[in-house]
């Protein structure tokens, strides 16, 4: 009887290792080897190089829309840095660099933003989903795999990308509650880079912190630095290591920036300031980490040449491979492949109707 | 060979399936210990314990979700839908995803679900429990619509969709689940998708009907022929996406006359589908215009106004003989 | 930097003020007024007695399923007492006694479980949602008409009863985000009744309480024993004058039991212990708050036997009306009636179509 | 009069009735500072502030569900999705609630809201944002579908739509966004819904369109004109449902031959009702079967190809040419 707090849930911690001022706190640096360090580092450089590439294609016409990560490297290099080939990964929209990480080839993600749909076409054996466009939708997908995965008896974790605005969608809250329900391996990695589109984080929802929604769920949480690749680095590997000894789901809030438009098509200065953009390219997690690696020479000046040496040649490389590739790609009536195992019959007749239509006028289908 | 109702008849093919493989998983509300507010998975809990007979949070874009995820892992859940009138809540699942994974992923990953889902009226049922719009999954590429008219036919369909390789929507006519009773073979038997059966020969007309609408299409088939003397083909159609129009189309040329009857609302529903393929593939055939009998473009009304809604036998035969006198 | 706590959001307390043994914390006792509390427990009485009367008629086929409330009508009347008519009220489908508190009639109720569409007729005025069955759907509305009043800058306040199962919905969450960004004056009253059909609530959500769900939104939350009809009170006191003063949203979780059937389609016995029901029923709502009214004389056996008389005359009277009513109702054509403003062309056909059907064969339609 | 673009005219609708009438609200996501994906909103928040222009958190559910809570409270909320193929999010919210408040209420309580969705193909966006699936609401009692071909009728069509008593799903083809031009009067202008357009008079055969396959449609008939020297009637249905049968079927009835054009998949879309209601209208007046020129059943594919799926010029005169000849 009376009026008294329920007992409290578990504590939600904010979590930070590596400031912006390079200042570290020593105790709580997880042991990550020197090739460890390297292969991240690599894939954070890598990740804002082809990024940077991508831009200057786009601007030059040769690729479509698509939406830069700039910023966000150490958000998804240091979470899916210790997942296994075995384990899943349910990518959002804005997760390339942990794409490419995890096998994904640059001239997949060119042929995408290009408009083919081989641009989606997962390796048999890699255990990624194709990247998700519809906000949320692919959170529940990781607890569906999480669940075969309890079910079959591995030790498999998945992990999902999303957004902060993702969190506002109906899909993050069910599969939220399911996963917790079920205590399914799955890692909930969201990528709070502050907007979605024109809207900022203090609009779409009045919650001080995303990962205090956990709490809804009686799932653990934590908000860490999610430009501290040592911060994320170590959150995840703790939020792995539970899920994969049958402790069950772990929502992780990274808190970056998203410094670039939203999509190429989009103009920020309509609804940001520039000091806002500038205060958190400060913050920005890739400097961070090389000063961190140089300091512990675990990296060198004449290593970071060489490694931005053979990104650059790696990049380029796959750019023509990719321009080569979309040459020879698009041939219309490869559209009716895959809807469904077999061709059903109305498909057929309407492939023969392309078919017939594409020889007679080829004219009209080409100039599209 | 036992008599079963369609409700035990879809236990008997969740149950052989279960056995032969374990990869097939059930998930929905309410389906273990209670065994479905239809009794549809009644005992399986039993057998196959909460590993594998899952009930889930209420949350139908999760059941969907976590049905993809799942499919895509290997495994080949079947998951229920309360009532169909329920399913929208995971419209955007359905769309977005399980019809596309395979083509996004050019083949290499894929969405072997079955979504099953009690469907239509004359039970007397509450609010949104006896809708028809099968025209929404139909009219999504990538899906396959099945909708079974009888306890033996919904057995043998539901093994093949469990089966199937792609995701197969599957309605269950909440009026036939407890009709009547047909002799169900306890050895496997499987039906193709994507076929439809002629039911009763005829050279008069055709009729062409489905799920729970397909009894009253056969009784205004037998009254039509004890008053009229004339004998309509019957077909049900059994799969709505992918349509069988083969075989629809070479049932008009013989009879040059077509009645098509379902419960769902008449605009832009499966009918008009049906009679659009029907009037490309056998135009010259065609001795009278197409008629559609069908629920009217409203909401199914509460059940004591439903049955004036629901398509019977009297306006089935008003219909095939505005066409056969032409 | 490091790794510490984010100041906790605010506590979610529990709150009890007369308990299942009669045990009173007087402090807490809101102060109420004679006659609102014969007005609740009025209410409460003919809810329990209305139930109890649709169960014979479900038993004796005169009336079609429905869903029992009995061990709701605390958690129901507490909270709705307070609303004014010019407040909104959204239901969900077990909330009986709080609509009939709201002035639906008892016939409105008959007609519903008899299938008229009648049933659902709000009187001009009323500001009532009809009852909604898709479960959690009816939340977010609630946030658009708390939107609106907060618009037209008025001090009305909105209601909105779900159970818990709805919670698991992605439209709870919806709704409670919305509600919390915009501050709209909305009551979340969760009829915390321990099953959603067969799932109990340990199926249901992994989290120890429904009102902690709050702390996901920012929002003020509070779990109350919902067969304690003061506790309900306090507790909605409080939230409605923080929101008629523009202090935003509350989640309110009634802790309560639904003793009967799911439905009276539904068989507990397949899924639930007698022993849980029995426990529940010594905690029911309706005898612990006669006993506290007579124990401080607000209410007399004599009182009690006049209330009982007078509401079943009421209810007698309203099922004769009713049945009286359903005899002159049902036909065909009116279900063409008020789907939109004006009768489209292709259903002003269907409409004679059917007219005309109906003159050829009544026989058919009739023996529906 | 003004020459204006598709964006800027359904800017001008949304101002003016604003301006007119306080109970008109907007919401949906990005629709405030940054004027929306496509600036249809743009401005209007300077005018009106973030009162009357609401940006929402990213939840379509919601979005459609407030719109029905303030549309019961009295207000005529205007919604935008960003794009169709997110609408499904707020499925159930359509078909459970908005098309049936004022059926449920018996006319007490009512639904004025619009819903404006752009759709379609044909702009080089990404994945689930060039679908075209009005039929799914189309089929749905209780809601209309409006779909505008150009500047001067998306303008005059959106205001009937916002003070229409009823709910109203808008959508807009964002391959005419920026198209093309045209004059549209500052003073106010309305069209009626449910009513199509002869936008092309002729006796040889009946062209059936809308939105953005109207441009091509036309382009079709006049190289009918040129090369072959038949006039074909082209009709611009603006309103899918309820459709304008009478129209319709008048011009059928001239003409003896149709062909449809839309760029939704064929199978179970508005083409199907089309050529169903002309079949039941005007079944003794055809000469030819009727053609539906359409997507394919399949998902439109990614920008590179989506021309070969899209109904081009010369797919719509191989059609007509086909109808002709018989
Ligand atoms: C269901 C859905 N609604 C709307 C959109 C349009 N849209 C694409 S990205 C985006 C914002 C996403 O924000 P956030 O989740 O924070 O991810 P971010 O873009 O910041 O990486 C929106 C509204 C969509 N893709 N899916
Ligand atoms: C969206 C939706 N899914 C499923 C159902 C079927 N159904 C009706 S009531 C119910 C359980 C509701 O549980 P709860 O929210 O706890 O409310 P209670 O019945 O306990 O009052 C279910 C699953 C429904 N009506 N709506
Ligand atoms: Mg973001
Ligand atoms: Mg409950």
């Amino acid at each position: 009887m009376g009026r008294s707090p329920i007992d409290p849930p578990a504590p939600i911690d904010h979590l930070s290792i590596l400031d912006e001022n390079g200042k570290l706190d020593t105790a709580l640096q997880p042991d990550i080897t020197n090739d460890m360090h390297l292969k991240m580092f690599r894939a954070m450089l890598l990740g804002r190089r082809f990024d940077e590439k991508m831009l200057d294609l786009q601007r030059q016409g040769r690729i479509g829309t698509f939406p830069p990560i700039k910023g966000q490297e150490a958000a998804q290099i240091g979470s899916v840095a210790l997942l296994r080939d075995s384990d899943w990964l349910a990518p959002s929209f804005r997760e390339t660099a942990a794409e490419i990480m995890r096998g994904r080839t640059m001239e997949s993600v060119m042929l995408y933003y290009n408009g083919f749909n081989e641009g989606t076409l997962i390796p048999t054996g890699q255990r990624d989903l194709p990247m998700s466009v519809p906000v949320a939708s692919q959170i529940i997908h990781a607890v569906g795999l999480g669940w075969a995965a309890k079910y079959r008896h591995t030790d498999e974790v998945v992990m999902v990308f999303f957004g902060d605005g993702a969190t506002s969608e109906g899909d993050f809250h069910e599969a939220l509650n399911c996963a917790a329900v079920y205590q399914t391996p799955v890692i909930f990695v969201c990528q709070n880079n502050q907007w979605a589109i024109s809207i900022p984080l203090a609009k779409q929802t009045h919650s001080k912190t995303l990962a205090q929604k956990a709490l809804a769920y009686g799932m653990p949480g934590i908000q860490v630095d999610g430009n501290d690749i040592l911060a994320v680095y170590a959150a995840t590997a703790e939020a792995i290591a539970r899920a994969r000894s049958g402790g069950g789901p772990t929502l992780i809030e990274c808190v970056t920036y998203r410094i670039m438009m939203h999509t190429t098509s989009d103009d920020p200065k309509k609804y940001r300031s520039e000091e806002e953009v500038e205060l958190w390219r400060k913050k920005e997690p890739l400097i961070r980490y090389r000063n961190y690696l140089i300091n512990n020479n675990i990296l060198s000046e004449p290593l970071l040449a060489q490694l931005e040496e053979e990104i650059k040649e790696e990049i380029r490389t796959a750019v023509d491979r990719a321009e080569i590739q979309m040459k020879n790609l698009g041939a219309p009536l490869d559209m009716f492949d895959h809807l469904y195992a077999e061709l059903p019959p109305h498909l057929q007749l309407q492939k023969e109707q392309l078919t017939k239509e594409l020889a007679i006028v080829t004219g009209e289908v080409q100039h599209g | 060979m036992a008599k079963m109702t369609m409700v035990e008849s879809l236990n008997l093919a969740l149950r052989q399936e279960m056995r032969r493989d374990d990869s097939v998983v059930l998930l929905g509300q309410d389906i273990g210990r209670d065994g479905g507010v239809f009794r549809v998975t009644d005992g399986l809990f039993g057998e196959f314990g909460e590993e594998r007979i899952v009930d889930t949070p209420l949350a139908e874009s999760a059941i969907v979700g976590m049905s993809i995820g799942m499919a895509v892992y290997g495994l080949r859940p079947v998951c229920e839908m309360q009532f169909s009138g329920f399913a929208y809540q995971g419209f955007h699942q359905l769309e977005n995803h399980a019809a596309r994974m395979r083509w996004r992923s050019q083949g290499r990953l894929s969405v072997p679900m079955v979504m099953r889902a009690p469907y239509g009226g004359g039970v007397r049922a509450l609010e949104h429990h006896s809708e028809s719009r099968e025209a929404y999954w139909a009219h999504t590429p990538g899906l396959k619509v099945v909708i079974p008219s009888g306890p033996r036919n919904a057995r043998a369909l539901l093994i093949s969709a469990i089966r199937d390789p792609d995701p197969v929507i599957f309605y269950e006519a909440k009026a036939l689940y407890r009709a009547f009773r047909e002799e169900v073979p306890e050895e496997e038997e499987c039906l193709p998708i994507g076929r439809a059966n002629i039911v009763r020969p005829g050279n008069a007309l055709t009729m062409i009907s489905y799920g729970a609408m397909l009894r009253p299409t056969l009784e205004a088939a037998d009254e039509l022929q004890q008053s009229d003397g004339v004998e309509a083909e019957v077909i049900d159609l059994l799969t709505i996406s992918p349509l069988d129009s083969d075989l629809l189309v070479a049932s008009v040329k013989k009879t040059g006359r077509a009645v098509i009857v379902h419960e769902a609302p008449q605009s832009f529903g499966a009918g008009a589908e049906i009679a659009a393929r029907l009037m490309e593939g056998a135009f010259y055939f065609l001795e009278a215009p197409i008629e559609r009998v069908t629920g009217f473009d409203i909401i199914i009304p509460y059940f004591s106004r439903e049955k004036s809604y629901l398509p019977g036998v009297q306006r089935i035969v008003a219909a095939a003989r505005r066409t056969l006198t032409i």
